[in-house]
């Protein structure tokens, strides 16, 4: 069976503009269509993909500018069959969720930003040729500056304007760092013809110099995108004006994105630097996970306490990552990019939700909707329990391997993150709590989940539940990739015959 | 499988699948069925489990003696790059015994339950939280591997968290609900920690492989010991031993039952199983074993002492729980298993039994817990008063009663242990000294004297009903339109079925000591036999005949003395002079006892303070300073001060246009220039 | 002669030409000074041509003349339609555009 | 003393010089024309005839492509890299054209003279860029520069076209002076004024004074032209006072043809002394990247923001320059044209919204133009994503050319100036962006009308005389275009929409599949055989 990962990635964008012709409101319907196809279509490689080898499927390898060496290359292997998935579901998600909640105004350019967006992460996780990947990397943030500064809360004007250029700052460091690695690499590496393909990039081992610098520049603008601290100066003002559905999404991929992109370009194209900086990563993500967690439990804005905690949930995954040549370590970190997109997407439709019934984002306000609303407030326990990687939940798997493979490379590093497990359970159940326990808050009207609301809450929550109870899948698909990019460089060689043979 | 028809691994799986499917039966039936039968539903559940497990005792006993060890794989749950999580259960004679008493004593609770809930509103939310325990515990004793252990682990603690603040309008519930699950995440931390330095080594998670590379260890190997003691935190949190025990005493806000089931009679021995279960590596780590006996022997002692002056009914017996696991803890780290899982087994029986008792009493007073406004039930409630009665007996160890044996058989086993140890037994009899006093002060206080207006009422036969529902820890009022529990929620000890509960559980706290009668029988310490097979005390450790003896006498007199000295104080002069004079010379020992040594205030500056202190100074400081100051305020200043530059520049005069394009010329001729030379 | 001393004048011409520009502000006398400027150029072009003896340079010297000129008469137009519109006749007055 | 020599003329090829002979034909014509007074030739037909002459001149230097001769005794190089450049010249004349269609300058300053002026630049541009011996490279700069003067000047009614004129004029001149004389100190140093010549001659005097001076001097000359800091500072100036249409010809012609002539004189000429003037065009790019893109911010007239934007463009291509590689100085010529797309787009929004709004260039005349014109703000949203280099845009294979030319010739340092300079410059594009899509019509400040009104008010003011001869005020467009505001009837300006659509889509479309204009640019650079 063959599958066109073209029709995958340019599905939703090509409905949403369609949709967006269509007369007003209609535009949400053709974006809900679009991403169900990607979601039907990364539903069937999730069953059509082939376990246990590492190198990569369904390639699509086109000549498209020959001139600057640039290929439309298109791969699914272990790295990023997962998370494919991941982006379909939680855009299908929002775009039900659109459909159903229309935006007041403009709601066909919204639909349209929407579907762009999806196309343009689904194409940074496809992308198997560097400037590709950067391409995508860079577009993603086209549709959420509109998407915020137009549909945003108060003062979304200054909060897009900071959180673009912020975020665009560092990726064009890695554009730079983009050219700079394909040119050397032919320089010095694959042989005199200009190529990007990550691949046979991997294969060329560039020198310790130019690494170094590259490294820089490449983990600045991952580390900016997650955010990791202390780059995560755009995330508070961004999280705190952007609309839910936008944010459910926007949290729950677009981080994945740059961690994904550690394990895609980084680690294979320059082992040697990364082991260089090795305990400068390490030293931040932890820094990410004790500070993210002390800020989640301070706040008193869910959204932001939301945000926090991301930051922390991606300092786990980076720890994980960056325990260098420990297999277990990136596997987790692979699970838990999933577990985290998955768990966040509905907290923040959960928060809409709770907004509705308290009129305010803010824990204070809130308080004694459980009552009224048992179903909503159960549905809000399973994911708060998920998120806090409660063992029994996927998330816990994913943590246990990401900190197992860290104590086996960094021991201190990891004992110290563990605080963060700890912590992790403070703040969500602080938010639970504090939301639909306690005494009633003054303005709540609590009401129970409408039909409308499960539609897009209950797939979420059950996906949640069926990957606890059997995480085993994803782990399969991602064995062998995974093993052969924690053994770079040697193994690079390997990644790179799979990569090359379609 | 010699057993016809359905064989171990099924009654395995079953005990298991019974309170599962009961928790999402009454989950999803919650909005359909009435919600009185989801009590019964629930209860059914328990009950179906603990038949499964009796199935799963005979199939068990269907084999020979060394093959009692039977591993059964569900699936595979994470099981990659050398990482074998599965979804196993390993069913020897000890996982049985524990899904025995636990699944038993959770059907007679549930039973309970069904009327002492009744009239509350969250009555089918209860007992879905009250199956999922069941199952979680169930998991916790069942599980094959360290990983699924933790996963049960973890799952119990979130079912205590979910009744301790079952009552979730008040905030006090919540707040002692958050603070049980925080430090119950901090025991799973330790346990998760201990599993990696264990994993380090043996390379698997599997149970029984993992013992079997117990004995590649050196003794007392660095790795091992850090792993044993990491073990030890996990353990204690759940068991509330120092320094994590601050928790339970709190936890009491949850429902009368729930104290009963999970923080006495189940969840907070899960450290003393786990102990147990992990017997092949504490004996190769006595290090860490010691250091577990002695903290057991230091909470034993302070929390009995705390139980002295606490002046709430259920608090009292939440530090005696924790007293009595310090007896447990003291033996398994001793290795006394058979006598600590004895102790378990008895305790459970007891326990369970006097918290229901209480609940009766607090039924009656309208969910007044204050010792101090209770006296005289003796009358009003017989029933209840012959329950506490025993319990209390049982609980003070007085013969012939359960706690007589299983006590004394762990001190006399850890005084046999030699040298030091023997100190431990010692301070083990000075326990159950103390023990037998506040437990029949509380009794006492609560069932003699001159009955109290409630109890009036209830010899009238009308039941106490309070004017306005009051928080009983705080005081305020509820909101008891919405809120729980319900204003009615008295059922004093009417109701058949909590009747039935009590009597079943009386009658095993009376006779269940004779299991183990010392040089008589062994019946639990044979059947356990094949899981310690390869333990090197289990069958050396043996106290000689005139130890026991005495022990046994020292055990009975200091009970019964304790027993004394409680008549004489709170029964025999009515004003309480002695206590009051008693008080009033040892305030300062009062103080210290009354603030529970003190122990929350030391958390409360060590950890909770520094953390909160962090997360301002992050938010309100550091954000606004450096990550908004300097990583974005700096590059952003950096170019609006380069744009005031060139826009001033910028001046208008085209003169000074010329000028700067002349200096340019000159600047780069003289570069050139310079550059050759 | 050697080429040297007509350097030194074509550099004190193109000096003097590029000074008035800088002090003078009425646009006429710019427009002379530019004047200088260029025939700076000039005579160092022609001495150049004559060191190396080759005609380039001289021919070079009479286009410039025929562009210098052009360049005088656009500027004088401009300057005649700045007077129509009534605006001062002097170049710092002009600082509308800045910033 | 004289000797007879026999004379013969030189062979003229017609076919190679065909293409500025056509320009020039068109200027005659068009002058002629531009003398009858019926209003459909002067409105119409001058503009359609110049349009002509610049279709035609297109075909030709079509035709010619590719035979890369030299011509009028090696004085001028009719190759591809001229040819490419002449191609974006035609393209932005004959924006300017439709853009100046319904403007006020033609009309003041006649239309013959106005578009005959025009093309005369164009002509020079071609002389330019094609020079390949000193003289022809004063003449082009100067054919170019002059008619530009008054170009810039012909809105006689509004005191700002005549200061930009006067501004540009002298220090114009002050920058031809100072190539000239760099220019004149060349031809000391190497004896000869002919590039090949010249190239021969540089090695033996790598290191002479009289060299070294000149080159300093021509590149303050060049650089000037090509608005590269510390010379740049005419050109916000002129760029605000100058006629929108003309800004918009400048930005994109001037810039193409100065760097033509930067490429092939110092790429050619002076090659060899690489070693000493390559290393200060470095720095000169990081300072042209650094002020232009710092000056822009804060800008509230749109045009003096693109006239800050474009000294920043001309820093990224000098990098190009700089390496002295084929491959750089394909990357400046792919830049030159993907520049010309994304300007011109964003010009002809500007001059749509100067005629609809009264508020001239102000960045508060976009407000609400996403809610209610999208066809105006999707390509002023386009161009400006492609001017900062978004991906999928073609400012964003602009960017990754020009870096990876840097970073293979040793320049990565350049290149990541580069991406920092874009970064820089992202504050300003996305603030258009946001006037455009996030700021509703009434969200403007009352100093912003006030400013409206300044520049409608000369609509009324008195006609001078040189403006051409007098006029009927029905077709006074800044009348024509008040009375529609005033009737909220919309403006119909098909052209300039047209305009603005059509360079969007192409920006947008060479944002996905370049190849076209990489070929072109291919050829371009293989014209520079000297280089690797």
């Amino acid at each position: 069976m063959t599958i066109h990962l073209s029709f995958l990635l340019f599905f939703p964008v090509v409905l949403a503009t369609l949709g967006a012709f269509m007369p007003r409101g209609l535009a949400p319907v053709g974006l809900l269509a679009g991403s169900l196809v990607s979601l039907v279509y990364a539903v069937l490689l999730l069953f059509d993909f082939e376990t246990g080898t590492g190198g990569l499927q369904y390639v699509t390898d086109d000549a498209w500018i020959e001139e600057l060496g640039v290929r439309y290359m298109l791969g699914i292997d272990g790295l990023n069959l997962w998370l494919v998935g991941l982006t379909t579901l939680l855009f299908a998600a929002s775009a039900l969720w659109i459909t159903l909640r229309p935006p007041p105004d403009r709601p066909n350019l919204y639909a349209f930003h929407l579907g762009l967006a999806e196309t343009a992460v689904l194409g940074a996780f496809l992308a198997q040729d560097l400037i590709l990947f950067v391409l995508f990397f860079d577009l993603m943030l086209v549709p959420f500056y509109f998407l915020i500064g137009q549909w945003g809360g108060p003062d979304r004007v200054a909060a897009t304007f900071k959180l673009v250029v912020y975020t665009l700052a560092g990726s064009l460091l890695m554009l730079a760092a983009a050219v700079a690695t394909g040119v050397t690499a032919a320089a010095d590496g694959t042989g005199g013809d200009l190529t990007f393909s990550i691949a046979r990039l991997s294969e060329a081992q560039l020198d310790t110099g130019p690494q170094r610098w590259i490294f820089v520049a490449f983990a600045l603008a991952f580390l900016i995108k997650m955010p990791a601290f202390p780059f995560h100066g755009w995330m508070p003002d961004g999280y705190r004006t952007m609309p839910l559905p936008v944010l459910a999404v926007f949290s729950g991929v677009l981080s994945k994105v740059a961690a994904y992109g550690f394990l895609r370009v980084v680690l294979p194209i320059l082992p040697d630097a990364s082991e260089d900086f090795q305990l400068v990563i390490l030293l931040l993500a932890l820094a990410s996970v004790l500070y993210g967690s002390a800020q989640a439990f301070t706040q008193t804005n869910t959204r932001l306490i939301l945000g926090y905690s991301s930051v922390a949930q991606l300092g786990f995954i980076v720890l994980g990552i960056f325990a260098l040549g420990e297999a277990a370590g990136a596997q987790g970190a692979l699970l838990q990019m999933v577990n985290h997109g998955l768990v966040v997407a509905p907290l923040f439709f959960i928060v809409a939700l709770l907004q509705e019934r308290t009129g305010s984002e803010d824990i204070r306000d809130m308080g004694g909707v459980a009552f009224r609303a048992p179903v909503l407030s159960t549905l809000f326990l399973i994911v708060a329990l998920a998120t806090l990687a409660m063992p029994g939940s996927a998330n816990f798997a994913g943590e246990f391997l990401i900190l197992l493979g860290l104590f086996n490379s960094e021991l201190v590093i990891a004992i110290i993150a563990f605080t963060g497990v700890a912590m992790a359970s403070v703040y969500m159940l602080r938010a639970f709590i504090r939301a639909v326990h306690n005494r009633v808050g003054a303005g709540v009207k609590s009401f129970d989940l409408s039909v409308r609301d499960g539609a897009v809450l209950v797939p979420l929550v059950l996906a949640i539940v069926a990957f606890a109870v059997y995480p085993q899948q994803a782990l399969r698909h991602s064995e062998a990739t995974v093993e052969q990019v924690v053994a770079a460089p040697a193994g690079a060689d390997a990644v790179a015959q799979n990569g090359a043979a379609p | 499988m010699r057993s016809a028809g359905v064989s171990l691994e099924t009654y395995g799986w079953l005990v298991l699948a019974f309170p599962l499917a009961g928790t999402v039966l009454i989950a999803l039936s919650s909005q359909l069925l009435p919600s009185k039968l989801h009590g019964y539903v629930g209860t059914l559940a328990i009950a179906l489990s603990f038949l499964s497990a009796i199935g799963a005792l005979f199939a068990l006993l269907d084999l020979g003696p060394e093959e009692r060890q039977v591993v059964s794989v569900g699936w595979d749950y994470a099981n990659t790059v050398g990482v074998d999580a599965q979804l196993s259960l390993l069913l020897d004679p000890l996982s049985v015994f524990m899904s025995l008493v636990v699944s038993g004593v959770s059907t007679l609770i549930h039973l309970y339950a069904v009327s002492y809930m009744a009239s509350d509103r969250g009555y089918t939310r209860f007992f879905a939280y009250l199956n999922f325990f069941v199952f979680s515990m169930l998991l916790l004793v069942l599980a094959g591997n360290f990983f699924l252990l933790i996963v049960g682990w973890a799952f119990v603690g979130a079912a205590s968290y979910l009744l301790i603040s079952f009552w979730y309008r008040r905030t006090t519930a919540t707040a002692a609900g958050i603070k049980a699950f925080v430090i119950n995440v901090v025991g799973d931390v330790g346990l998760v920690l201990g599993t990696y330095f264990i994993f380090k080594h043996t390379g698997t998670l599997d149970f029984v492989a993992a013992f079997e590379g117990a004995g590649e260890f050196a003794r007392n190997d660095g790795d091992l010991v850090a792993g044993c003691l990491l073990l030890l935190v996990g353990a204690f949190a759940k068991s509330a031993q120092i320094p994590f025990h601050t928790w339970l005493p709190d936890a009491m806000e949850g429902p009368t039952p729930v104290s009963a089931l999970i923080h006495a009679a189940t969840m907070v021995t899960a450290g003393v199983y786990l102990i147990a279960r992990m017997h092949p590596f504490f004996e190769q780590a006595p290090a860490a074993a010691d250091v577990g006996a002695i903290l057991g022997c230091a909470t034993l002692l302070v929390a009995a002492t705390i139980a002295l002056v606490v002046t709430d009914l259920k608090r009292v017996i939440a530090y005696s729980t924790m007293s009595q696991i310090g007896y447990m803890i003291m033996g398994v780290c001793s290795a006394a298993y058979s006598a600590g899982l004895f102790h378990l087994m008895t305790h459970a029986f007891f326990k369970a039994l006097l918290f229901m008792a209480a609940g009766s009493v607090i039924a009656a007073m309208a969910g007044d817990q204050n010792l101090d406004r209770m006296s005289g039930f003796r009358k009003a409630m017989p029933f209840t008063f012959a329950c506490m009665a025993i319990g209390g007996l049982a609980l003070a160890g007085v013969p012939p009663f359960a706690g007589f044996f299983s006590k004394d058989e762990i001190i006399s086993l850890v005084i046999a242990r030699g040298d030091w140890h023997v100190v431990l037994g010692v301070l083990g009899f000075a326990g159950s000294f103390l023990t037998a006093v506040y437990t029949w002060r509380m009794i006492f206080r609560a069932f003699y004297g001159p009955p109290v207006e409630p109890a009036l009422e209830l010899e009238g036969g009308h039941l106490h009903h309070a004017p306005e529902h009051t928080n009983p820890a705080t005081g305020e009022v509820e909101d008891t339109d919405v809120g729980f529990p319900g204003a009615d929620h008295h059922v004093a000890e009417r109701e058949w079925s909590m009747k039935v509960a009590m009597g079943l559980l009386a009658l095993g706290a009376t006779v269940a000591g004779f299991l183990q009668v010392p040089q008589v029988t062994h019946v639990l310490h044979d059947f356990l036999e094949p899981t310690f097979a390869e333990s090197r005390f289990y069958e050396a450790l043996e106290p000689s005949g005139a130890l026991t003896l005495t022990s046994l006498a020292v055990g009975a007199l200091l009970a019964l003395g304790g027993i004394a000295l409680a008549y004489a104080l709170w029964v025999t002069d009515e004003e309480r002079r002695r206590v009051t004079a008693l008080r009033g010379r040892l305030s300062g020992l009062h103080g210290f006892l009354a603030r529970k040594w003190y122990f929350d205030d030391l958390i409360d500056t060590v950890v909770v303070r520094p953390f909160a202190m962090f997360g301002r100074f992050a938010r309100d400081v550091f954000e606004r300073v450096v990550i908004n100051g300097v990583f974005v305020g700096g590059p952003s200043g950096a170019v609006r001060a380069g744009s005031a530059a060139v826009r001033a520049a910028q001046s208008g005069f085209v003169r000074y246009y010329a000028a700067l394009l002349l200096v340019g010329v000159t600047a780069l001729g003289l570069y050139f220039l310079i550059a050759a030379s | 002669m050697s080429v040297e001393w007509y350097l030194v004048v074509s550099a004190l011409v193109f000096s003097i030409g590029a000074g008035g520009i800088l002090v003078r502000r009425n646009p006429l006398v710019i427009l002379l000074c530019l004047e200088l400027m260029l025939n700076a150029g000039n005579l160092a072009l022609v001495a150049f041509a004559r060191a190396h003896g080759n005609q380039d340079g001289q021919i070079f010297a009479l286009i410039v003349m025929v562009v210098a000129a052009c360049e005088v008469a656009i500027g004088l137009g401009l300057i005649v339609a700045i007077y129509r519109r009534k605006l001062p006749i002097d170049v710092d007055e002009l600082r509308e555009l800045q910033g | 003393m004289i000797f007879a020599a026999d004379v013969s003329g030189p062979t003229i090829d017609w076919m190679a010089i065909s293409p500025l002979i056509a320009l020039l034909g068109g200027v005659c014509v068009v002058l002629m024309t531009g003398l009858m007074r019926a209003p459909f030739v002067r409105h119409t037909l001058v503009a359609l005839l110049t349009l002509v002459a610049l279709g035609v001149a297109g075909g030709l230097v079509i035709a010619t492509w590719g035979d890369n001769v030299s011509v009028i005794s090696g004085a001028l190089a009719m190759d591809d890299l001229t040819l490419a450049l002449t191609l974006i010249f035609l393209a932005a004349a004959a924006s300017c054209v439709l853009l100046s269609w319904r403007a006020v300058a033609p009309r003041e300053a006649g239309h013959g003279e106005y578009y005959a002026l025009l093309l005369t630049v164009v002509l020079g541009m071609v002389v330019l860029a094609g020079a390949t011996n000193l003289v022809s490279v004063f003449v082009g700069y100067e054919l170019l520069s002059i008619p530009l003067y008054v170009l810039c000047a012909t809105e006689m009614r509004r005191a700002t076209s005549l200061e930009s004129g006067l501004k540009y004029l002298i220090v114009g001149s002050v920058g031809s002076a100072t190539l000239l004389y760099g220019l004149a100190f060349v031809y000391g140093a190497t004896g000869a004024t002919d590039f090949g010549a010249i190239a021969e001659g540089v090695d033996a005097v790598r290191t002479d004074v009289l060299l070294l001076t000149g080159l300093a001097l021509v590149i303050a000359g060049l650089a000037f032209k090509a608005s590269v800091a510390p010379f740049h500072q005419w050109t916000p100036d002129v760029y605000e006072g100058a006629p929108t249409a003309i800004t918009a010809f400048m930005a994109v012609a001037t810039k193409a043809a100065a760097f033509g002539v930067l490429v092939r004189f110092f790429d050619v000429a002076v090659i060899g002394a690489s070693g000493s003037w390559a290393p200060a065009l470095a720095a000169l790019a990081v300072v042209t990247i650094l002020v232009g893109n710092v000056g822009a911010i804060g800008q509230s007239s749109l045009k003096r923001l693109l006239a800050y934007s474009s000294v920043a463009q001309a820093g990224y291509m000098l990098a190009g320059v700089v390496v002295t590689t084929q491959l750089g100085a394909r990357a400046v010529v792919f830049y030159l044209a993907v520049y010309l797309f994304m300007n011109v787009a964003a010009f002809a929004v500007i001059v749509a919204r100067e005629r609809e709004t009264g508020l001239g260039d102000d960045i508060s005349s976009l407000y609400g133009l996403g809610a209610d014109r999208p066809l105006l703000a999707w390509p002023m949203t386009i161009a400006m994503l492609s001017l900062a280099g978004f991906p999928a845009t073609a400012g964003f294979f602009g960017k990754v050319y020009l870096i990876d030319a840097a970073v293979a010739n040793a320049y990565a340092w350049l290149g990541v100036a580069i991406v920092i300079g874009s970064a820089i410059s992202l504050a300003y594009y996305l603030r258009v962006v946001a006037a455009v899509w996030m700021r509703a019509p009434d969200e403007r400040v009352v100093a912003v009308g006030a400013a409206g009104a300044a520049a409608v008010g000369p609509g009324a003011g008195a006609r001078p005389a040189i403006a051409g001869g007098s006029v009927e005020a029905s077709e006074d467009p800044d009348a024509v275009a008040a009375e529609a505001r005033l009737s909220g009837r919309r403006l119909q300006q098909p052209e300039v929409v047209g305009l603005a659509v059509v360079c969007a889509a192409a920006s947008l479309f060479l944002g996905i599949y370049p190849s076209p204009l990489l070929d072109l640019a291919r050829d371009a650079g293989a014209a520079l055989t000297n280089l690797f």
